[in-house]
């Protein structure tokens, strides 16, 4: 039945994903124990996994390598910061991770204030302010073009739109007269744009099932020994077990009860 | 504050700086390897109901671990075939987590047919600005309704842009708020993870 | 064409032939005016600047070339040629405070880098060619050296703004300190709040509170125990029962403390549970599947749901609203947003959330953040509306003149 | 007539959730087993990367930051493939790393198995760098001094001794970056970590989820372009004219979006009927 060609590897990970995929499915039913294997199982492995690269990325390649094959020491310094962070499980010395903290929030706070300033405040404001209509040789025009953000349509309610909404975030004063007025049109804008982060997000989480049932059509092949339809069939019915013993273990409580 | 001097000492400065960041970085796991592993040992210490799963859960992560040193590291080997922990990867945690998410998808289906309302006019206009958007970024949205696609367009390039700008600079303003504290220490939050 | 072939092969043969011709020649082509050579500003070192008036006569046949050499008398080589309609003063994007030279100069920055390698604190001696093909004349050598700076002025204005705004932050913290009570505008999801615990206690259902899903460093999981302490307040009040799900085991251990507290300050001591807050898991899709159970099989007057929350935001609300509860969100995930925005009843969205938490709760350090990002915000908008109306008259009369004062608020490297 | 009217409606409103996951299953199903090919519509930010990536000469060094887990793959993974054909196809220096540790394996081998297929050889046209903690701290170190952050590639070569990395000292030595993300860290970092400061060109594919946010830049022109999720993925590939995963998947995805757009207008009819109606019955 197996065709050849496919090597044994292969053959074995088409079986096993395909079965952790619908493991993984059947919480669509209910929260159920093969659900919860799957959970478990992606949780331990990839801890496992992070855990491998961490220690290559950066115990072999940026320490020890360093330090021993070149002689640079002074990344003990690094080493030991990091070491002092595990100090927080032991309550005596847990001062210790302070400092390690100190560095890397301190390091962050840094560098992150004046990369903001330019890159989120200032640029973005500098491309909000651009002129609301155009001079061109033969005088004054406005262009209505929707489809060209520069346009000078387009201009003046991207203007609408950052100023209502930053006035709408704003909690000194109330919101009354022109002030709800603006607030109303920021409401708005944030609306429409929700409406489009929510078609986005649909959008997404489509494209992911869209993947997930690919492979699986690709693992119902002859070639993979339609390792899809033989483990439906299994899971279904190890979920229907699971089912009736609980249905069981539910009739024995009730009538201990009564 | 390096950022506004360009003088080579203070760029010297960032280089180590930012390479100590990253080693330091590395140790970070420690922290939530250590949290994991506590909170799972204490339920197989105690029986608690499904502790069977933090079994499975260490036993896969051991697992890994061994096979990922016996591997090098690395997900293929020198005649780019898949080596054990490569096929691990490849083949349980991406299909694991990749399903995990795309479980969503049905979600979404179901919310919106229940519970997403139009209660108010606010929410009204959300709809029917995610409606368009559904609409006009597909290709049969596009077929049925060419004008749809120049739509969706427009309020990703425009209303979105400028309501994502305007957020924007209100979270950065805020982070910027929070940085400042952070460095005069009047917010000491992160350093012990307690509310003082 | 054959005329210019004849005429420069003219011009080689009297250059090379007599030294007299060559004067001759100057007096047709005047050399650059003004030429000056310095280090380039607000860089790392390693570039020299040059700067001279633009020529009367303009076209791209004619060309600058640039020499440069370690000494005065030379030996010279050439590092750059380029035609005399290119490199001015005003295409490098650098605001009015840090122009060296006009607009209309030309400015051409001499950087290490390929061929050309400048090391800082060797003076080196460049002059400037220029050349129409036919002939060519030359400025006298200058000297320069190059230096690391210590400022980069063009990015003063970022400095400027980042002072500001912490004597803004500072300032405003202190004030707060003395005076928590400064006005802060009332949100309505709060009377919303108050509807949602007054309904739980007219029908005797207790309320759900979820605190999110990230741990304690974050600052929407802070604003959410802020208000679940004032929640529990009310709720002591009215003995309404209250169920608090915890994916965190250190934020569950704070917001006991909380509920005890709030219990305690509200005079009903007794009333207070330690089951009200509980650990489920970490796993979020187990943690979300045992709070759906929660929500069917308790059917809670009111669920809250503040903090930061990934995915399992749609689940939760869809369930609630099966459930048939009120349901009030408050979250900065924006990713989340529109689903809770559509599923609950009413929504705190991104900064409310703090400003909801501030309110409530007084704190200083809360307060006074919150003042201090409205004073930031309403300068940026203030800037916004002045840049935009400049912006436009300019391009009315086609002036620059009044961007100047725009650019102060622009971002430059 | 109308309590009969209401019960319908209170069922179908009360409607089991798992008839409706078998209709997405269904949606996705059917058009995935009988593609029709629906055309694919190009957009401007999407183009606007395909032209820069035209526009580079060959040798040029192109950075490729896959920064996705397995989660996302399936939208991002396709925008990988085809961005790197196009790079090897140019004859670009191609330089793959990631900034997240699950999407190590992914990115690893993705790089390899198209490498592979069109021929090009580790070390000489294209390098893989691996994983850093860190994701700022990372960015800013490779502007700073990119054999500090990375001595070796992933497979423990020193980078020096790689030939695709001769002239690549920092960041400022990359002609074109695209990072490929999925979240934190992404798109964001790169710039503010990165273009601000080494000012590269910088273009991004990312999930759908985090294109919208993503649009004041690419109005700023702080990236130059946008990849948004299996969409984007999809068009690009039609420039490239090679059809892959992603256009395979429209068909599906429209199906998927009409059945929501659907289901999400029923809601709301039956919500406006049942108010009516509880109106109604006040009067009464």
């Amino acid at each position: 039945m197996l065709a050849d060609g496919l090597p044994l590897d292969v053959l074995i990970g088409a079986w096993v994903a395909t079965g952790l995929t619908l493991f993984i499915y059947t919480f669509l039913y209910r929260d159920n124990p093969l659900f919860k294997l799957g959970e478990h199982l992606y949780v331990g492995i990839s801890v496992g996994y992070s855990i491998v690269i961490t220690v290559y990325a950066v115990g072999v390649k940026l320490l020890w390598i360093p330090m021993v094959e070149k002689g640079q020491w002074q990344l003990l310094i690094p080493a030991l910061l990091g070491l002092m962070i595990s100090a927080r499980f032991f309550p005596r010395i847990a001062w210790l991770a302070r400092i390690s903290f100190a560095f890397v929030v301190g390091f962050g706070a840094g560098t992150i204030i004046p990369r903001l300033i330019s890159s989120n405040v200032l640029s973005q404001l500098e491309d909000t302010i651009s002129p609301l209509v155009t001079m061109t040789a033969s005088g004054l025009t406005y262009t209505m073009d929707f489809l060209d953000p520069k346009s000078d349509i387009n201009n003046f309610i991207t203007l609408i739109g950052v100023v209502s909404v930053l006035f709408y975030f704003f909690f000194s004063v109330e919101h009354r007269g022109v002030g709800q007025a603006i607030a109303r049109t920021g409401i708005m804008f944030l609306m429409i744009a929700f409406g489009a982060a929510f078609g986005y997000t649909v959008m997404s989480r489509m494209s992911l099932l869209i993947g997930r049932f690919d492979d699986l059509i690709m693992f119902s092949g002859a070639e993979y020994g339609r390792p899809t339809f033989v483990l439906l069939a299994l899971t279904v019915v190890v979920l229907a077990y699971w089912v009736y013993r609980e249905k069981q273990a539910f009739r024995s409580t009730v009538e201990e009860k009564s | 504050m390096q950022y506004y001097v360009p003088h080579p000492a203070s760029e010297a400065l960032l280089t180590s700086a930012s390479n100590w960041m990253i080693i330091i970085g590395g140790f970070a796991l420690i922290l939530g390897l250590v949290s994991l592993i506590q909170l799972h040992m204490n339920r197989i210490q105690r029986n608690v109901e499904g502790w069977g799963y933090s079994g499975v859960l260490f036993a896969a992560m051991f697992v890994m671990v061994i096979a990922g040193i016996l591997a090098g590291g690395e997900n293929l080997d020198s005649e780019r075939e898949l080596t054990g922990y490569g096929w691990t990867y490849s083949y349980a945690m991406v299909p694991l987590q990749g399903t995990m998410f795309s479980l969503l998808a049905f979600f979404v289906a179901s919310a919106a047919y229940r519970a997403f309302r139009a209660r108010t006019k606010e929410a009204a206009l959300l709809l029917v600005a995610a409606i368009l958007m559904m609409w006009g970024r597909v290709p049969l949205g596009e077929y049925l309704w060419a004008f749809s696609g120049d739509i969706a367009q427009w309020i990703l390039n425009v209303i979105n842009s400028s309501v994502r700008r305007a957020i924007l600079i209100g979270v950065s303003l805020g982070m910027i708020a929070l940085s400042i504290k952070i460095i005069f220490g009047i917010e000491r939050m992160y350093l012990g993870g307690k509310k003082e | 064409m054959c005329k210019r072939i004849v005429s420069f092969v003219f011009t080689v043969v009297v250059m090379f032939l007599s030294p007299l011709a060559s004067v001759v020649v100057q007096a047709q082509l005047q050399p650059p005016q003004d030429f000056r050579v310095m280090d380039t500003p607000n860089d790392g070192g390693r570039s020299l600047t040059l700067g001279w008036r633009a020529s009367t006569f303009d076209g791209p046949s004619l060309q600058y070339r640039v020499l440069i050499a370690m000494a005065v008398e030379g030996p010279y080589q050439e590092v750059a040629a380029f035609s005399n309609n290119q490199h001015f003063q005003k295409d490098t994007k650098s605001p009015w405070w840090a122009h060296l030279f006009e607009q209309n100069n030309h400015r051409f920055d001499l950087k290490s880098g390929g061929q050309l390698m400048l090391s800082d604190g060797t003076p080196y001696w460049v002059k400037l060619v220029i050349d129409n093909g036919m002939d060519s004349s030359e400025t006298q050598p200058l000297s320069a050296t190059s230096f690391p700076n210590f400022f980069n002025w063009a990015q003063a204005n970022n400095l400027l703004l980042l002072i500001l705004f912490t004597v803004a932050v500072l300032f405003s913290i202190l004030r707060a300190r003395k005076n928590p009570h400064g006005f802060l505008r009332r949100i309505e999801g709060l009377d919303a709040v108050e509807e949602a615990i007054g309904r739980a206690t007219e029908m005797g259902k207790p309320i759900l509170y979820l605190t999110g899903s990230a741990a304690m460093d974050n600052p929407s999981t802070i604003a959410a125990t802020v208000v679940l302490s004032e929640v529990a307040k009310k709720v002591s009040a009215y003995e309404a029962g209250l169920i608090v799900p915890h994916r965190d085991p250190i934020v569950l251990a704070i917001c006991q403390e909380i509920t005890k507290e709030a219990y305690t300050q509200t005079g009903h001591p007794d009333a207070y549970k330690t089951e009200m807050n509980f650990y489920i898991t970490d796993d979020q899709f187990s943690y979300t599947a045992a709070v759906q159970g929660i929500m069917l099989r308790e059917r809670p007057a009111a669920i809250f749901m503040l903090g930061y929350y990934y995915a399992e935001s749609l689940l939760l609300a869809e369930t609630g609203h099966e459930a048939g509860a009120i349901q009030i969100a408050g979250t900065d995930a924006d990713h989340q947003l529109p689903f809770f925005f559509i599923a609950c009843d009413y929504t705190l969205m991104g900064e409310e959330l703090y400003a909801a938490s501030a309110y409530l709760s007084r704190e200083p350090v809360m307060v006074g953040t919150l003042r201090a990002q409205d004073m930031g915000k309403a300068v940026l908008l203030g800037a916004l509306i002045l840049g935009v109306a400049i912006s436009t008259i300019g391009e009315i009369f086609q002036t620059e003149t009044l961007m100047y004062v725009a650019q102060v608020f622009y971002d430059f490297k | 007539m109308k309590p009969s009217n209401h019960s319908i409606v209170s069922m179908m409103l009360t409607i089991d959730r798992r008839y409706i996951f078998v209709l997405i299953a269904l949606a996705t199903l059917i058009p995935l087993l009988n593609p029709i090919n629906l055309p694919i519509v190009i957009s401007p930010e999407v183009r606007a990367v395909y032209d820069h990536m035209e526009s580079l000469p060959e040798g040029a060094v192109f950075l490729l930051s896959m920064d996705f887990d397995p989660a996302s793959k399936p939208e991002v993974y396709p925008q990988a493939i085809s961005l790197l054909r196009h790079a090897f196809k140019k004859n670009m220096k191609v330089i793959g790393m990631t900034l997240v540790v699950t999407g190590t394996g992914m990115a690893e081998e993705v790089i390899a198995t198209v490498a592979e297929d069109m021929g090009k050889i580790n070390g000489i046209d294209y390098t893989f760098l691996g994983w850093r903690p860190g994701a700022s701290a990372v960015i800013l170190s490779m502007g700073q001094d990119l054999a500090g952050t990375f001595p070796q590639d992933h497979y423990g070569t020193p980078i020096d001794e790689l030939f695709v990395m001769e002239h690549v000292k920092t960041l400022r030595d990359v002609d074109y970056a695209v990072s490929l993300a999925a979240g934190f860290p992404g798109i964001d970092e790169w710039y503010i970590y990165g273009k601000d400061k080494y000012q590269f060109e910088l273009g991004g594919g990312s999930t759908a989820v985090m294109a919208p946010g993503l649009y004041p830049r690419l109005r700023g022109g702080q990236i130059n372009g946008l990849i948004g999720g299996l969409r984007g993925a999809a068009e690009y590939e039609k420039l490239l004219d090679q059809s892959g995963k992603a256009m395979a998947g429209m068909d599906a995805q429209s199906a998927t979006h009409f059945v929501i757009i659907v289901l999400v207008i029923l809601c709301n009819v039956f919500y406006a009927i049942s108010r009516q109606q509880k109106r109604g019955w006040r009067r009464t």
